[in-house]
């Protein structure tokens, strides 16, 4: 195993996240995943959006892109389809991966193409300031939910099983463990892998919302989820308003940039050999 | 008849002329009247190894283009007004992170969804400015079915020597239209080549001469393991906030352009020596344009035409030094008028410049635009 | 000298492909041609128009200005474009009733008809057409027309469509040209 | 060999830590205390090496080792080269 | 009951979409629901995008809004939102809805606002000829897959139940008196609601794929689909690869702007009140 | 102290201003630094009845505000570059549609994700030409914070009146700094109303006076039974493809902002009359600038200060009599140099016209500005 | 009053219909014919009025009406006075 | 007159709230008022800045120039901001090493230990920096100090704050300014 630090940009560190803000402890753990792996630095691309969380690859060091916001999972698809033998992860906060980018999130589980997508979902935007994003919970607290939010979160995890995913697992920074397990496990999958991690705010999210310090939220949150194992013998009643952790979706399905090689094999000739085509598109319109 | 001579229509020779530049990869979505390239891409990249990607919007495909080119491969993506909007905000990202890709924009009429098949001349203006925050691009105007091929092929080469957004700004007319065309035989031209660093050793993924200097560019997945980030960064690739580092940054991507802006001119001039009228135009309008100007030749008036093939940077040189006879510029443009703001910015009131702008959907017929000279002589 | 050609009927009919054989045969001829269309929501079934235009020299502007042969497969195609003719020739369908104004120019051929019954295939009325066309103007040999036909049509049609071409060509060679239309 | 009690001792970037009492909360032997806003093992001798610790700090701010032998818990340089600022607790 | 054409602009009919295509026949069935229901025509609002499908609104008689491509749902949020007594419908098709549109549709599923949408699915982008769609199936021509698709279709069924919407229901337009029953449940349930109607494009869609003309491809929709119902009695074998129709989720979800009155009815002042706020954005960032 | 003066901040009192103007209708998505718009609107806009959504996306955000403002509501949205760009395409919906809109868009450093916190002036061509196709949009330049309070006001004035989309170019010195304000009495203006039909009989929804005139809106839900299309339009609304048609709407709603020009003109003038020097800026730079034009006056030097209010249309003849008598032309603005390309264009060679671009992150000091004045003297 | 067989006439807007068959072929007692590429009902008289020709077509070219009394069947005006160029088969 | 004010510090302390009162304050005095302040991801932790013009008349440039006061809470503010001060006040917590070349114009007060001891609370130190800085520049009576700080501190602490204020105004009044201070 190499030596934690030596995935990092050194010269980068501390880096600049809050006190308490869980977003290090995600990365502390892809990072632990990736190392358990023994994954090639070289071959690895991290693609992040913006957000706080979307800070994370600017830490790395690997071939880091740090696009625009909600935008990352559609960089990605670039990168991993231009050149399939690289490891393409995608580190993203809920407001990067399903607000703004929520479209190129379903369609990349659609395709069920080879990327990881962890997302750091701390129910807020947290660079922004603490506005309420599609993820925090109904009735909490935000900077443009002063009266308590009228919206519903979305389940992500459903949402990228009902997108087409191949793998989708939940875990907290908390739960760190777990969430390291599930990272690995989300990297040897060959296809469209979710991890979603539950984490802190304490800067905007926990303050807003008076739950305390990074040690309370960690609990709150801690609170908030029921381990899917655990799940499966407890009665409905317990399971209520809770959130399922541990791997909750699995399957076999074709992966796009495989399929697309074997679909595109045969085809093969030179420039010269073009012959020049007649398409019409007559009926073309808006 | 040369032994490549073949019916092509514009799309198509766009598109062959990014294969002959070496296109990779391709993302696109749909769009009138630019689908044929997307269409024809889906059909020949895998032919040659490349890939293509039909994505779920067209800020997606300039995304994946962006991302696809990180990699090392030429990417480019096609579309039409409103998918060009959209693409905006990835196109100051790849200004910013100086990734190349070529985006055609066969333009059509707008605003919105407007007269989606009929051609139009109106984002010129969009290519230059249609991003938040200051950016240099390069758009060139294919002028026949011919340049769409050798426009695109430029396009990359620019792309890759200057690491720049290159925007193609055809117009329904050319793209659509179906003309003899010659390839070149691949042996002739030279396939652009991105300047690579040879070692990740020392490698300083924006380290550049401040006045409009190129940096290197290392593809992903060879050790390098440089950051890419839409912040403004130091030569390093970090993310900096410091005053120096913005101001010298911008000036830099800012010169790289400015200062090459003769070496990218680009124009096709008939009778300008001595003329006292002259018609700037570029792409479809420029047809009508010179078949006018030849008809007022003959006709014994000094009329001169000057068709713009590099639109952005702007040659606000050569404008004045091929336009020094003139006393009337003429700008015939399928719009209500853009170019002309450029020229008349540019001409500094050493001539009369008059708008001639046209929002029927249609193509200019010749005779409008020699009513036009002929008024103006 | 500068040919132009202005192809009218309606959505289906495959006027376009006939358009572009034509500017591949004069190309194969030797000559440089540009070949341009309409397009439109009407042509979900609508109106169709592809232009033609063949030279020896440049061609500088690609649209027909004023056509030297309008060819139009519908009643509806002929009332809108053939009151725009100048001095060409305008070469409708026999289905078609003549209009007074422009009666002079036009002439009158059975394309529809040829198509459907001599060679056999209503589809093929676009070669057809396309022999006719290339018979009347001289633009292009038998030969290059074939060419040009063999390689643009669908596999598995070529015989079909070769025989389309001469019996348009056939058509034109039978039809004098109308006293209005020498331009 | 008979079974011996293992020893671990804590890496601790002091210039990382922003003493946000995570890993002292959760700590399940209460080892771990907040000395002026950071991190200070006050009882290493009853860490039980679960390194949960070092897997919750969201600042990479601490390492948990286990003692091998004495010398190497004593050698600095070969944990942490890298970051001058900081302080090595065993 | 109103004359059925009544319900027309009739100066704009007939319609430009091809024939045999299936869009009229799912906007009359959207006519016969609506007059089963005996709404008022001046208060409803139909939206649309761009595609073969948005066109519909252009030849209805009430309110129409016909935007951009893949924001009817976000411009009918700001209808409904803005005057909730209004009803709207959006009227759009697999691209519009799915592609493009397909964040739009997620959120708004999410919000549960009263929105009804009905998605015009004929597996293709019409209008531009023909290209493959998020729902064209795996393996299947179009002009931008001429090796076959390589992609996966969406459930867009399970897509918007996994997102929130509060009614879900897929039929065809082959099974016109249950697409007309559906839609009818739809326009009741008060919430988010999504009919899906398979279609069919014979102009390009169905010539790619060689199915045939219009009855060719109903017949191939027809057979691609089980009855709810039925499926409940059929082996697993019987069922794969086949969709599902008729009502296919239901629930009682707060509706959003129902909501929003709830939680701001008990804030009101007037303007002269008004006292200046301290708002620091000291952290805010990107 | 009035009882009304309050100390705001710039994002508090274009909030204000819009509260004022009856604004009913805020859609948007955080993005520093307009946020605090967002977050005020969401606390305010239901204590007067109106709705605050948070949004998906920017792209959601100003389609929701079309809609909103289609049922007769006032709508407004804000936000900064990045997004921005993204509102785009709809900009240009809202344009051809001819739907009252108000965005502001509170700049930073761009392009891409830049240097977000810190401000700049960079999207001035981006407002007039970030969409596809011809369109004219009316932007307007706060230069402290009671005009945030005002020209948001003006801004539902104007789309109201055009029934176009009016940006305010707001940047983030002014969005952020707090300064005194007296809020003005609400019985002393008038709140913009829409001009509205009478009665379904014979609406014709873009029936208007083909040379500018402005069609009558009448709200959904009230028995008009519209059809709103971001196809070309005639006057019934009904998409068209015709040239005629094309033709006319598009001159129409060129006409309807180019025939205003003067009455849209606004700007603030000080010393101009004699000067020899001008300095023509806008926003926080013209802050900067009005302090060195006094200084300058002050020893003597004969500056003049030009403050352009209305960026958009821009004002070529106030421009032209306004500078007369300057030999020289200052534009200082934080961006690399955009206003002063239309002023370039505008004055016609009759005078000098100097860059002054700054792209560091930072506003200018005075200092800065009276050395280039020095200078030019 | 004994139960009589129903009677039904179809209304045909001929402008509208674009004789893509589809109310042709799946009309189950086959009522329905196209000539010259429009819809005709042929044999109207075993039409069972189930609609399903009405419902299914895309152009919005044929309904189908219960007989009540002939001469509504007969009164043209009665059904569709907005379409001039339309046939009205009974 | 013009009256240029810097507020720096770390991020947590609170001294853009002290720069809004100020200017409040001011501005209930019948002057203008303009407060600025720098954002910026190191704001996260890192060092703020805030600043405060006061004048008379119109105020046509927001930012300080020339600071006539320089509040520095921090080492850190004072290292960067303290050189570039002219002729103005600079005013440190007691706690912050003084630095020779600018020593001269430095006054050192014990805020932050004022705010924890006799105030009784950390958190009010930025308001009892407010109480010095008022104090010392004169520019807004105790009165309209009070009125700002109650309107704008967090409902509840009102009475802290105002203590926080007093203790910050006698602070000020106890100390004399240093030699080379006068502007
Ligand atoms: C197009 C665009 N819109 C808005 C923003 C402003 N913005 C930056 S990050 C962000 C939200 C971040 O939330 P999330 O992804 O949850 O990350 P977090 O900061 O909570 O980790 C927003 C709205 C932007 N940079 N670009
Ligand atoms: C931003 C934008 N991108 C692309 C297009 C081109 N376009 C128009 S409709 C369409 C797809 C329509 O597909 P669908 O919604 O399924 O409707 P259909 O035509 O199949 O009924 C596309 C890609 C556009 N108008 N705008
Ligand atoms: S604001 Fe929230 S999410 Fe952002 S760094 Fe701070 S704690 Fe983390
Ligand atoms: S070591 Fe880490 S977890 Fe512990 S207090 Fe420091 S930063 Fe927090
Ligand atoms: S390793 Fe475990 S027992 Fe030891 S200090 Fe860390 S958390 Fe406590
Ligand atoms: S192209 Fe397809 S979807 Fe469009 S109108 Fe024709 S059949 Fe319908
Ligand atoms: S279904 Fe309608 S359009 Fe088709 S043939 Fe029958 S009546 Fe005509
Ligand atoms: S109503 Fe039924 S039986 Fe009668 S024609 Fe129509 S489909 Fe046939
Ligand atoms: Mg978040
Ligand atoms: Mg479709």
């Amino acid at each position: 195993m190499a030596e934690f630090l030596d995935y990092f940009r050194k010269e980068r560190l501390p880096h600049i996240w809050c006190p308490g803000c869980g977003h290090g402890t995600v990365t502390g753990a892809l990072i632990r995943a990736i190392d358990k792996l023994g994954l090639d630095k070289n071959k690895i691309v991290m693609v992040s959006g913006i957000g706080c969380s979307s800070r994370a690859v600017g830490y790395l060091d690997f071939d880091t892109l740090h696009t625009t916001h909600g935008r990352a999972i559609a960089f990605a698809t670039g990168v991993k389809h231009a050149k399939p033998s690289l490891k393409v992860i995608v580190m993203t906060g809920d407001g990067d991966c399903t607000a703004i980018g929520g479209n190129h999130f379903i369609h990349a589980a659609r395709r069920n193409i080879d990327i990881t997508t962890i997302i750091m979902n701390n129910s807020t935007y947290g660079m922004t300031s603490g506005q309420y994003s599609p993820t925090t919970p109904h009735g909490m607290l935000g900077t443009t939910a002063p009266y308590g939010n009228v919206e519903h979160e979305f389940d992500v995890c459903e949402l990228a099983k009902a997108s087409g995913a191949s793998y989708v697992a939940r875990a907290t920074s908390f739960h760190v463990t777990l969430l390291t397990d599930l990272i690995e496990k989300a990297l040897m999958n060959k296809g469209f892998s979710v991890v979603e991690a539950l984490t802190q705010c304490p800067t905007y999210f926990g303050r807003k919302n008076k739950i305390g310090g990074p040690v309370e939220l960690l609990n709150w949150i801690k609170d908030r989820t029921v381990n899917v194992k655990a799940a499966a013998a407890l009665p409905p009643e317990k399971l209520a308003g809770k959130l399922l952790i541990g791997e909750l979706y699995k399957a076999e399905r074709p992966e796009y940039c495989a399929t697309y090689a074997e679909t595109t094999a045969r085809v093969q000739r030179t420039y010269n050999d073009y012959k020049g085509g007649n398409r019409g598109c007559e009926l073309n319109s808006d | 008849m040369p032994k490549n001579a073949k019916l092509m229509q514009g799309n198509e020779a766009c598109t062959m002329g990014a294969i002959a530049a070496g296109l990779q990869f391709f993302a696109g979505y749909p769009i009138t009247p630019s689908t044929e390239i997307a269409e024809m891409c889906s059909e020949e990249l895998p032919k040659f190894g490349g890939k293509f990607i039909q994505m779920e919007d067209e800020i997606g495909s300039i995304a994946a283009c962006i991302g696809a080119s990180l990699t090392g491969k030429k990417a480019m993506t096609a579309t039409s007004g409103p998918g060009f909007s959209l693409m905006q905000e990835s196109i100051g990202y790849a200004s910013l992170c100086e990734i190349p890709v070529v985006i055609v924009n066969v333009q059509r009429m707008g605003p919105s969804t407007g007269m989606p098949t009929s051609p139009a001349q109106g984002d010129i203006m969009q290519a230059r400015w249609g991003t938040h925050g200051d950016h240099q691009v390069i758009a060139l105007a294919p002028g026949n079915v011919k340049e769409c091929f050798e426009l695109t092929f430029k396009a990359f080469v620019y792309a890759e020597a200057y690491r720049v957004p290159v925007i193609v700004l055809a117009d329904e007319v050319i793209s659509h239209m179906r003309e003899k065309v010659v390839l070149p035989d691949p042996s002739s031209y030279k396939i652009p080549m991105r300047a690579m660093p040879t070692s990740p050793a020392g490698y300083k993924p924006y380290g550049a001469d401040p006045d409009g200097g190129v940096p290197l560019m290392a593809p992903f997945g060879q050790g390098y393991r440089w950051h890419c980030t839409g912040l403004f960064h130091d030569e390093s690739g970090a993310p900096s906030g410091k005053a120096a580092v913005a101001d010298q940054l911008l000036h830099r991507l800012d010169r790289k352009i400015e200062k090459n802006v003769q070496a990218l001119e680009d124009y096709y001039v008939e009778s300008m020596d001595d003329c006292d009228v002259a018609v700037v135009s570029f792409g479809s309008s420029a047809m009508a344009a010179l078949s006018a100007v030849r008809r007022a030749r003959k006709g014994g008036l000094k009329a001169g035409m000057l068709r713009l093939k590099t639109i952005w940077p702007f040659p606000d040189q050569a404008i004045r030094r091929l336009c020094a006879s003139a006393k009337k510029i003429i700008v015939p443009e399928m719009n209500l008028g853009q170019l002309v703001l450029e020229v008349e910015r540019a001409i500094h009131g050493k001539a009369e410049v008059i708008k001639l702008g046209k929002v029927t959907g249609e193509l200019f017929h010749p005779d409008e635009i020699y009513k036009a000279l002929k008024e103006a002589f | 000298m500068r040919t132009e050609f202005r192809l009218s009927g309606s959505g289906g009919q495959g006027l376009l492909l006939a358009g572009i054989v034509l500017a591949e045969a004069a190309i194969l001829e030797g000559k440089n041609a540009v070949q341009t269309q309409s397009y439109g929501p009407e042509a979900r079934g609508g109106s169709s128009k592809a232009e033609v235009v063949i030279s020896e020299d440049e061609i500088d502007y690609p649209k027909a200005t004023d056509p030297d042969y309008l060819l139009a497969l519908t009643a509806d195609a002929y009332k809108t474009y053939g009151p725009l003719m100048n001095s060409g020739l305008i070469i409708v369908d026999s289905s078609v009733s003549l209009d007074a104004e422009i009666k002079a120019r036009t002439l009158s051929v059975p394309i529809l008809a040829a198509a459907a019954d001599t060679v056999g295939k209503k589809v093929t009325a676009n070669i057809v057409a396309l022999g006719v066309l290339g018979g009347l103007s001289r633009l292009a040999t038998r030969d290059a027309l074939r060419k040009a036909v063999t390689a643009r049509v669908p596999k598995g049609t070529e015989e079909l469509n070769l025989k389309a071409l001469d019996v348009g060509l056939g058509l034109a060679a039978q039809s004098g040209t109308p006293a209005g239309s020498l331009k | 060999m008979a079974k011996q009690k293992k020893g671990y001792f804590h890496v601790i970037r002091e210039k990382y830590c922003k003493g946000c009492g995570i890993c002292v909360a959760f700590c399940p032997k209460q080892v771990l205390v907040l000395k002026n806003g950071k991190v200070f093992p006050e009882r290493p001798e009853i860490c039980i090496g679960c390194r949960m610790c070092e897997f919750r700090c969201p600042d990479f701010a601490i390492e948990v080792k286990p003692i091998e032998d004495t010398n190497q818990a004593k050698d600095v340089n070969s944990i942490d080269l890298s970051l001058p600022p900081e302080a090595h607790h065993a």
